[in-house]
């Protein structure tokens, strides 16, 4: 028995390390399992349908493409093995990994590989260590907070205003952000707390809210935390209106807040399919029964970047690839795109939206 | 003959039941003291209480260490009994280490001896010269003792899969190891065929005569007790109600009256009748 | 003692169909609220969806899985007392202790031989580092849990210690691995002894649930104390070790060289990896030296006698404060060790990586491997690695597989992999008179 | 004061949940002795079942509350005693008389293998219903408080009081709950004197399972949403509420849970709520320094 678990795992180690003989493979990262297995399933919507249409033009400089796909779960530790996994899969570009903390440890193996990879991870700190093969086509945190922080400041004049989070990297630091903005322009938050995510009871701090004769709700954290505050405040008589992040995008908020997430604001990037040369894209995936939102366009748009990026250098090799994507502007699906030095989209542009009835617009 | 340990006013209560009531007791050194009473009298409190694993209520207990003077049995932790009184008991129901060989009992016995030379075990993870002469010290005693008991042929057996009277002598054995000034024995020669309680005899004689070790002894065959005691205390409901010479004691009609007692019949059946 | 029944009864072909009717009859309740329903988002509302289909197929897949099992299970078992019949007479062939010891060597080899293999194959070897970190948590916990039987659910937390203490030294301080290797191990050590000694009255599963707290308590201070510990964004940037002050980087700092160019080759990023992955081997093995030679010290006899019986322990004059806060202590300075090297090798550390899961997955090692068997946490530390990453290929079924893998694996060998116990000494002389001795004795 | 009395009512509630789970947790380790870990992913599995019920309630148009409750807190108590009594049967079972520690890793890797068979088979998306009962009464209004209480909050409190009563009862007045405790107390004994201990064991996992599956139910009404991770916090909670109360006691799991939820509720009141989950694990280690078997466990003397 023994002696055919050591042949096993012998033989496992080989079937691995076999590189995929693909053409030209490109791939993606994100939670395809666990809590955050909904945003992961939009990546995966979005990439397959671009490389369907990208193979349908004739691929890539002749090539088609493959796709590979890696689950992370959003765990750094995993995260660094599919980083590893892609990398023997000979790799030229990848798209993730989507949260910011796997992104993180995960671009440190590209980098040493010569892998460049295009993210929405929102922390500062992905482009912020210098690596050279990491490029974002979504905004930053801290640019987000701001905006999110100067509307509140603003719109919500006088009125008492809490900031939460839900401690995750990308929820903290969004929460920070949004208070030094709102502190920046007068009006501080006259609660700065956290709550646990992946709980279900969070009575207790709304019944706090209540207390403190709070009006508005700046949240960082996703969507789940958010439907289950305004379900009870309902229920202990708590009229919210909450600003949150990208994460608000989910569609899930509405089933599950039900008429209360009409009280719901968010900043995202203007909407990709707003984009009037995204109509037929949007079309398409309508026709496919996918509804392009949340991270579905920005995954369509990364294979775009990298379609353009190769075939403006005439070449798939890293260098040529990196110098290319740092100096050119490319025409995708969420408009165009064109890198700062650190690999920051030069016009993140971040828009408040607002819920209406089952979709978001720009709120007013 | 000098007087080892003496027991005074002992009492030791659980909630509302006193096990043990104001007993006063006597072991003198180098002898074999039986402790006899029905079943539920407070042997094994007593022995409890002797050994750490009960604080008595009120009372004390003085130990008259050859090499370290008296010492108050009761206010030291289980631990320090053994290690710094040498008072070492069995248990009635034996506590073995059921996994580790026979011979590894008899190790661990030694533990505060090897664990001193071997330095926060920084010598030991070496090898140092001191430790293993320590090492091999303890093999030696263990050796002996294995060798004096018989156990020889099971050293390296794990001490839960062998059978119940050689367990028994296990026990005995991993006690001796600890180099008692008294050991206390809980039944000892239960569950013994008849051969094996002979063997008892002889060793508990052994240990007292040639060793000079000072025994206590809680047993119910009377074929041990009645042999081997020098001096035997009856207890019932916690209090003594006879003391003295095996003879004396068996005539005694407290004795006779609590073992074989008009409304405690089922407590006759451990007794006398054994 | 009286002769072993050998005689079985004969399963009937109904009975045996009628077993397989009875559980695919459970299948099919158990099916109906999970396979055979499902709730989907119909545009702001659900929707009940219905998989008819699949459920009669999980339902004929349990009815022939189940017949298939018991006919191996049969076959198997007879073949068994087929062997036993013959072995009643003959001994044994060769020792289990003999072919762990050869197993041990085999896996040596392929371990040190590894990377050379596939010194051009990141994932094997990053995978292969991970399987050795795991190694040596799990030979850590193996002090606690297996050798001194102290039940640990939160040992994570001094992974967590030596992990944080080692990135926080070096992005703060500007210290090495090698020197804030002792620091890190002490004081995680430390924290052992911090939560080992108020606990100590606790039993068994008391002990659990207070240890399992411990490591929630140590993940959320480090969740929101962002000064102390950058919060959930972590610690990134942590520098790599050295090899005597080589570093692994393409191109030099000032005035310093680089392993490529002290050694005249060209740079390639698999050198760190590789190095990282001897680091770990040479860690790992230490580590399982040390255990190995405590286990045969008073000490670990101690942690072994504390886990058969804590009374007996006393009586026999042990403190067991002492015996149990250094199992802790211990444990806890390789877990720390582990943390670091984690830490050194991420080069980026969050909350995340130090959860609950953790603290089961390592002590699962434990188990599975057999208590206390050294081998043992080997042989089930690469299988829990690899299970997960093989099932990559499928990868929604990915943590299923590994769930039930072990529970699989506990049914099918409840006393771990590995359980056979090695006594720590022996008297020296010969097997076979003691074998006859003891028949003798029992009878 | 208006304040105070709305955290109440808060930490009741959600007591009243991990005190049911909890249930669940103390009759399992009462009577094998172990912890199992899959109880609170037999509470997510509950909740799943109830959702689908729900929806399949509302797509018939039954519109009584009553009827809608009762015939989801069968369909969810059958189906959720059936997980209950299967998981025990495939993971514990085998196990009976192996080590301590063999059926709790069996019972961890039952956890992660039911997490993700409900990932697989019901998705990862959150499942959300729309209120079953909504609204809810003043209780008390000052100038700047007013305390409200939701017929959901006063419907789990109500039935927990209830289920609590019924299992007194069970435990201490049938048959059952004689051969429940007997087995609980000696096992050999117990089935020496004629008691299927492996039916009575099987009965208690299907009762705690279906103490789950009234929490399951009850958490998806007040809370309308659920995922396939809910089971994971849940489950540390109630088994943390059982080990304060006292391990193996009815009463001591439902008092832990309270307790609990009392002090996650006041604590996130009045001191900062990302230390909640600190505060109730210290306070489980001081309950637990100054009485080694929780508050209502009996002390565990061990015979010398």
């Amino acid at each position: 028995m023994k002696k055919t678990l050591l042949a096993t795992a012998c033989i496992a180690f080989g079937a691995l390390s076999t590189p995929a003989l693909a053409d030209l493979t490109v791939a993606i990262a994100g939670p395809m399992s666990g809590q955050y297995a909904s945003a992961g399933d939009q990546i995966r919507k979005g990439a397959e349908m671009a490389i369907a249409d990208i193979n349908a033009r004739g691929g890539v400089l002749g090539e088609k493409l493959k796709l590979e796909i890696g689950d992370d779960a959003c765990d750094p530790k995993q995260a660094v093995s599919v980083a590893n996994t892609m990398v023997n899969r000979n790799i030229v570009f990848m798209h993730g990994h989507w949260c910011s903390s796997s992104t993180i440890p995960a671009s440190d193996v590209y980098n040493e590989s010569d892998i460049l990879m295009a993210t929405v991870s929102t922390n500062p700190q992905v482009t912020e260590r210098g690596l050279k093969n990491v490029f974002r086509i979504m905004g930053r945190d801290d640019q987000q907070g701001l905006v999110a922080g100067d509307y509140l400041a603003t719109k919500f004049k006088g009125k008492k205003i809490a900031v939460l989070d839900d401690k995750s990297a990308y929820g903290k630091g969004l929460a920070d952000e949004i208070a030094k903005a709102m502190t920046a322009k007068g009006a501080k938050p006259v609660m700065r707390e956290s709550i646990t995510a992946g709980e279900k009871d969070y009575s207790g701090i709304v019944t706090k809210l209540k207390q403190a004769g709070v009006e508005v709700l700046a949240y960082g954290g996703y969507h789940t935390e958010v439907a289950l505050i305004l379900r009870q405040a309902q229920q202990i008589g708590l009229q919210l209106t909450v600003m949150g992040g990208d994460t608000m995008t989910n569609s899930e908020l509405v089933t599950a807040a039900g008429a209360a997430s009409d009280n719901v604001m968010f900043t995202f990037s203007p909407d990709p399919r707003k984009n009037p040369t995204a109509a037929p894209i949007v079309e398409k995936f309508r026709a496919a029964k996918i509804e392009p939102e949340g991270y579905v366009m920005y995954a369509y748009a990364a294979m775009q970047l990298f379609e353009q990026t190769a075939n403006q250098a005439k070449s798939t090799k890293y260098s040529a690839l990196e110098k290319t994507m740092r100096n050119g502007t490319f025409k995708t699906v969420i408009g165009d795109l064109s890198f700062d030095a650190k690999g920051d989209q030069k016009a993140p542009g971040f828009v408040v939206y607002q819920w209406k009835d089952g979709k978001y617009d720009y709120a007013k | 003959m000098s007087t080892l340990l003496s027991v005074r006013e002992l009492t030791m209560r659980f909630g509302g039941l006193t096990a043990i009531d104001q007993l006063s007791l006597e072991v003198p050194a180098s002898k074999i003291t039986g402790i006899i009473g029905p079943n539920g009298a407070g042997k094994t409190t007593l022995f409890n209480c002797l050994t750490g694993f009960y604080k008595p209520t009120t009372g004390t207990l003085r130990l008259n260490h050859p090499d370290r003077g008296e010492i108050r049995l009761e206010s030291l932790p289980s631990h320090r009994v053994a290690r710094d009184a040498q008072v070492v008991r069995t248990f009635q129901n034996i506590r073995l280490f059921p996994k580790m060989t026979v011979l590894e009992n008899l190790i661990v016995a030694q533990h505060n001896v090897l664990q001193r030379a071997s330095k926060f075990s920084i010598a030991g993870i070496f090898a140092l010269p001191g430790y293993r002469k320590a090492e091999g010290e303890a093999m030696a005693r263990a050796g002996t003792w294995l060798h004096r008991l018989n156990l020889e042929q099971f050293a390296d057996h794990a001490a839960g899969d062998l059978p119940y009277g050689i367990q028994r002598r296990i026990e005995i054995a991993r006690a001796l190891c600890v180099n008692p000034v008294l050991l206390c024995l809980d039944e000892p020669a239960a569950g013994l065929n008849p051969r094996e309680s002979a063997e008892l005899n002889e060793l508990l004689l052994y240990l007292s005569g040639e060793l000079g070790i000072a025994i206590l002894l809680i047993e119910h065959d009377m074929s041990v007790v009645m042999n081997v005691s020098d001096h035997i205390c009856v207890i019932n409901y916690g209090r003594k109600i006879a003391e003295g010479s095996p003879e004396k004691v068996q005539n005694d009609p407290h004795v006779i009256k609590a073992y074989l007692g008009e409304d405690d019949e089922d407590e006759a059946s451990g007794g006398i009748a054994a | 003692m009286s002769t072993v029944v050998f005689a079985r009864h004969q399963v009937t072909a109904t009975e045996r169909f009628r077993d397989a009717g009875w559980v695919a009859f459970v299948a099919l309740i158990l099916g109906i609220p999970l396979i055979g329903l499902t709730t989907v988002d119909g545009g702001g509302a659900l929707e009940v969806e219905t998989r008819f289909g699949v459920l009669a197929i999980f339902v004929v897949v349990s009815f022939v899985g189940r017949l298939g099992l018991r006919w191996l299970i049969d076959t198997m078992g007879a073949r068994k007392l087929e062997r036993l019949r013959d072995d009643s007479n003959k001994s044994a062939g060769i020792s289990p202790v003999k072919v762990v010891n050869i197993l041990g060597w085999i896996a040596l080899g392929a371990s040190i031989a590894l990377p050379i293999m596939y010194s051009d194959n990141r994932y094997v070897v990053d995978t292969a580092t991970t399987v050795l970190i795991y190694v040596m948590l799990g030979w850590g916990l193996n002090v606690v849990v297996g050798l001194a039987g102290l039940l640990d659910l939160g040992y994570v937390a001094f992974y967590a210690v030596g992990a944080y203490s080692y990135a926080l030294l070096s992005t703060q301080y500007g210290w090495g691995f090698w020197e804030a290797l002792p620091v890190s191990g002490g004081l995680a050590a430390t924290f052992g002894i911090l939560l080992g000694y108020p606990i100590l009255r606790l039993r068994g599963d008391y002990l659990a649930i207070v240890t399992l707290g411990f490591g929630e308590i140590i993940r959320i201070i480090l969740v929101n104390w962002t000064e102390f510990s950058n919060g959930p964004n972590g610690i990134s940037s942590i520098p790599r070790p050295s090899l005597f002050g080589l570093d692994f980087t393409r191109s030099p700092a000032e005035g310093e060289q680089t392993f490529a160019s002290f050694f005249g080759i060209e740079y390639s990023p698999m050198h760190r990896l590789i190095f990282l992955y001897y680091l770990i081997l040479v860690l790992a093995l230490l580590t399982h030296a040390f255990v190995s030679r405590l286990r045969k010290l008073p000490i670990g006899r101690a942690w072994e006698a504390l886990r058969e019986d804590e009374i007996a322990c006393q009586a026999m004059g042990m403190n067991t404060t002492n015996i149990k806060l250094s199992a802790f202590a211990i444990g806890a300075m390789l877990g720390g060790f582990a943390g670091m090297f984690f830490a050194a090798r991420q080069g980026f550390i969050s909350p995340e990586s130090f959860t609950f899961t953790e603290s089961a997955i390592i002590l699962a090692i434990v188990v599975l491997g057999g208590m206390g068997s050294q081998m043992g946490v080997v042989l089930a530390a690469t299988l829990l690695v690899l299970i997960p990453e093989f099932g990559r290929n499928f990868s929604e079924y990915r943590m299923l597989l590994f769930g039930a893998a072990m529970v699989l694996i506990m049914v099918w060998k409840p006393s771990g992999l590995l359980s056979h116990r090695e006594p720590t000494l022996r008297l020296s002389r010969g097997g076979a008179a003691i074998n006859d001795a003891v028949k003798e004795a029992a009878q | 004061m208006a304040y105070a009395l709305q955290q109440l009512i808060n930490g009741l509630t959600l007591g009243s949940m991990y005190g049911l789970i909890a249930i669940g947790y103390t009759m399992v380790y009462g009577i094998i002795g172990m912890i199992n870990f899959a109880h609170g992913d037999i509470f997510m599995v509950s909740a799943f079942i109830a959702v689908t019920a729900f929806t399949l309630l509302a797509a018939a148009d039954v519109s009584s509350i009553p009827l809608a409750l009762t015939f989801v807190l069968i369909v969810s108590i059958f189906f959720t005693s059936a997980y209950g009594w299967a998981v025990e049967r495939i993971a514990y079972r085998p196990l009976r008389g192996s080590t301590r520690l063999a059926p709790l890793i069996s019972a961890i890797g039952m956890s992660i293998f039911l997490q993700n068979t409900v990932q697989l088979t019901q998705g990862a998306r959150v499942k959300p219903i729309p209120p079953v009962i909504e609204g809810g009464f003043e209780v008390w209004s000052t100038p700047d408080f007013t305390v409200q209480v939701g017929w959901s909050q006063l419907l789990i409190i109500v039935i927990t009081v209830i289920m609590m009563f019924a299992f007194t009862w069970l435990i201490t007045q049938t048959p059952f709950g004689r051969q429940q405790r007997s087995c609980e107390q000696d096992r050999t004994m117990a089935s020496l004197l004629g008691i299927n201990v492996d039916r009575t064991i099987s009965f208690t996992f299907m009762l705690g399972a279906s103490l789950a599956a009234v929490a399951g139910v009850m958490v998806t009404v007040y809370y309308g949403v659920i995922d396939f991770y809910i089971g994971f916090l849940a489950g540390i909670k109630a088994f943390t509420a059982a080990v304060l109360g006292g391990i193996g006691s009815l009463p001591g799991a439902m008092l832990g849970g309270l307790l609990i939820g009392l002090i996650e509720s006041f604590w996130s009141a009045y001191l900062w709520a990302e230390y909640k989950d600190v505060a109730t694990f210290a306070i489980l280690c001081l309950v637990l320094m100054l009485r080694p078997s929780g508050l209502l466990g009996r002390p565990e003397v061990e015979k010398v």
